[in-house]
């Protein structure tokens, strides 16, 4: 990467790990879903910067367009009076130190994996893209249709059960 | 500055910002020039004239889930229809019969949720 | 160009949009006032100015002046960010409509989808607009709206599917270069109807205007809102509007292309000649039960889409011999 | 590249502390979300850094993010059903898995 390209990485960066904590963090649940909805879009930018411009419109189009509506819907859909309910005191302690050693950890170890920065990015992703999925990947596309169905079945059934 | 990804990001982000900022611009300007009389009537949430009924933040139905739900569902197997699309054309009936089974796949969930009622508005 | 140089650039062309819908809306209220005057044997709005002409350039300045009235327990932030993120997305579209054929803001890589991506967010907009006033017409309006909007953008986004099958590329530009003999509406008819048909209910119009009947909700989600940001859903009603309209000339009727008449005049003619269609269903039709526009969008919309799919796959295979 | 690692750690340990320390279950599903999200970033960093024209990387973000939304749709359907009979969306009020 590029010096500029960099920097623009570092700035959006910061904004993606800033609106994660406060997300993490919140009490109100609603403010976390939208912050989440900001890293999101944050991190669809990076996408973008990294040459992945396809994955950057899907992230934005499954995550902002459709996860987060989803959790609006289920926030909504649970609501009850005035606040939403956030039960009981949280459990920092053990938790948080082994967040801790774990993101200190792997912050080091980048930090001295001395990977060289990468070359140009190719022209055209989509193509590409198109076809690695017809070809190398082909299973994996099929795979994810499984796994679609395997998921409107599962959560139906889930759905289902507290009807009765 | 000759990365085409980068350029874009960087147009696409002043756009975003003129666009997000000038309405907010806008609304701050004119806090100064139209009125604000605040009263306890005028905030009331609006009923049809009378007191509110009832809250409005309740659980809902269940029902109204399902299709966010299905949705979801739908809108990813769409984009991987997208990710094949653009090199669909010269690739064959091969590549096609692919397709296919992947579209009949999900078109199997849309059965099911069919069959379930999950498709009923109440 | 440099990246404060491109930056720059991209806020110009954000302020530009943002003038040209605001500017759409004003043109586009007025003549959809006259339009439905004349189809119900009305004048329309005649006072203001030589026939009316200035009517919604009275209503905007009455807009901008008007009290921003907050419900006493809405939440704040919330109540903010919902019309924003209800225009936001609409006008971001912008960038990549090409207005005759060099006329493109930014030819992403990814253009079509990026136009199809961008709006999704409204449904945030909407849920938060909805959630936050604290109203139970806001709230039901909210949720109609988000769900609404939701279930017609699958079979609306399959539908473009089959463009960019025959097209080859997502690529804005590559779409209007593939079309310069044959538009896809000679290919894919059905796909063009989805998209039309779908695209009514993405903007909430009648026959799918139920997220905002009159009768049964008051104003949906914007029931609390009063003054600029009253006017924000409308910005965003409109821009969307006229946004779709381009992409459905780009993607089904050639863009700018045509013969004689510059690329900018044919793409603003064939443009506005959806806008005027929409207007007429508008005015003319009764509104869907809300419950059948959901049956419509699932049972009917989404399986015709997959069988426009499986159209325009051999429809492709047809034209590539 | 030391950008990206950096930045996708520190994501990652932001949604693992969400994930330890919170107890609501829509903000635990937030924070998965997160740590699902710095993963991608990688595979999209490391398909960049080696195999600029092969794709894999971004394939895999693709199908990561797809995942990622089924399991969204599934984990909330619970966390709704779990709510309608408890009346809580606690994890920790929640221990049984019968009726």
């Amino acid at each position: 990467m590029s010096g500029g390209q960099s920097m623009l990485f570092v700035l959006v960066g910061v904004v993606a790990a800033v609106s994660a904590l406060y997300a993490v963090l919140t009490r109100q649940i609603l403010r976390s879903i939208m912050s989440l909805g900001a890293f999101l879009t944050a991190v669809a930018v990076e996408f973008y910067v990294l040459a992945a411009d396809f994955v950057s419109v899907v992230q934005i189009f499954v995550y902002v367009g459709g996860v987060v509506v989803l959790m609006l819907f289920a926030l909504m859909l649970s609501a009850s009076g005035e606040r939403h309910p956030l039960a009981g005191a949280d459990r920092p302690g053990l938790g948080a130190v082994l967040a801790y050693l774990v993101g200190g950890g792997l912050v080091v170890a980048s930090l001295g994996a001395g990977l060289p920065e990468p070359g140009k990015a190719p022209a055209q992703t989509v193509d590409l893209l198109g076809r690695s999925f017809l070809g190398g990947q082909l299973f994996a596309f099929e795979l994810m249709g499984v796994v679609l169905l395997a998921a409107v079945v599962a959560a139906l059934v889930v759905a289902r059960g507290e009807r009765q | 500055m000759n990365d085409p990804y980068q350029s874009d990001v960087v147009f696409l982000l002043g756009f975003a910002l003129a666009v997000f900022a000038l309405p907010v611009f806008t609304i701050l300007v004119f806090r100064w020039l139209r009125p604000s009389r605040p009263e306890r009537l005028k905030r009331e949430p609006y009923e049809s004239g009378m007191p509110q009924a009832s809250v409005p933040r309740r659980p809902f139905h269940m029902a109204y889930y399902n299709f966010a739900l299905v949705f979801i569902v739908f809108e990813v197997e769409t984009l991987l229809l997208f990710a094949i699309a653009p090199v669909l054309r010269d690739q064959g009936w091969a590549a096609l019969a692919e397709v296919g089974i992947f579209v009949v796949l999900v078109a199997l969930g849309l059965f099911y949720a069919w069959r379930k009622g999950a498709l009923v508005w109440r | 160009m440099s990246g404060a140089a491109t930056f720059a650039w991209g806020a110009l062309w954000g302020a530009v949009s943002l003038t040209i819908v605001g500017a759409l809306t004003t043109v586009l209220v007025l003549v959809e006032r006259k339009i439905s005057g004349r189809i119900q044997m009305r004048v329309g709005p005649m006072h203001t100015g030589p026939h009316g002409l200035l009517q919604t350039v009275a209503d905007i300045v009455k807009l901008l002046f008007k009290e921003d009235v907050r419900p006493a327990r809405a939440d704040a932030m919330a109540f903010r960010l919902g019309p924003l993120l209800t225009a936001v997305p609409a006008v971001l579209s912008f960038a990549v409509i090409p207005f005759g054929a060099p006329l493109i803001m930014r030819d992403l890589n990814v253009g079509v989808l990026y136009f199809l991506a961008v709006p999704g967010v409204t449904a945030v907009g909407l849920l938060l607009a909805g959630w936050a006033s604290y109203d139970n017409y806001s709230f039901l309006g909210g949720l109609r709206s988000s769900a609404q909007f939701i279930s017609y953008e699958i079979p609306r986004t399959l539908a473009v599917v089959g463009v960019v099958m025959l097209a080859g590329s997502l690529r804005v530009s590559a779409v209007l270069e593939a079309q310069r003999t044959v538009p896809f509406l000679v290919l894919e008819p059905l796909g063009f109807v989805l998209y039309l048909v779908t695209t009514l209910a993405e903007v909430n119009r009648t026959p799918f205007d139920i997220p905002e009947a009159e009768s049964e909700l008051v104003a949906g989600y914007h029931t609390e809102y009063s003054g600029f940001r009253w006017a924000l859903f409308f910005l965003a009603e409109y821009g969307a509007l006229f946004a779709a309209s381009a992409f459905a000339t780009v993607l089904f009727l050639g863009g700018g292309n045509g013969p004689l008449l510059p690329a900018f005049v044919w793409f603003l003619v064939k443009t506005l000649a959806i806008v005027f269609l929409t207007m007429w269903i508008r005015w003319t039709l009764p509104r869907f039960r809300s419950d059948q526009l959901m049956r419509l969008a699932w049972k009917v919309f989404l399986p015709l889409s997959l069988v426009n799919l499986v159209l325009a796959g051999l429809a492709m295979q047809v034209v590539a011999g | 590249m030391t950008a990206v690692l950096v930045l996708s750690a520190v994501l990652f340990a932001i949604g693992l502390f969400g994930v330890l320390t919170r107890r609501n279950a829509i903000t635990l599903l937030v924070s998965v979300e997160v740590m699902m999200n710095a993963a991608n970033l990688n595979l999209v960093a490391f398909s960049r850094l080696y195999q600029p024209e092969l794709m894999t990387g971004q394939v895999f973000a693709i199908l990561g993010i797809g995942v990622a939304a089924c399991e969204a749709a599934v984990g909330l359907a619970l966390i709704l059903t779990i709510y309608r009979r408890y009346g809580s969306t606690d994890v920790d009020r929640v221990r049984l898995l019968r009726e």
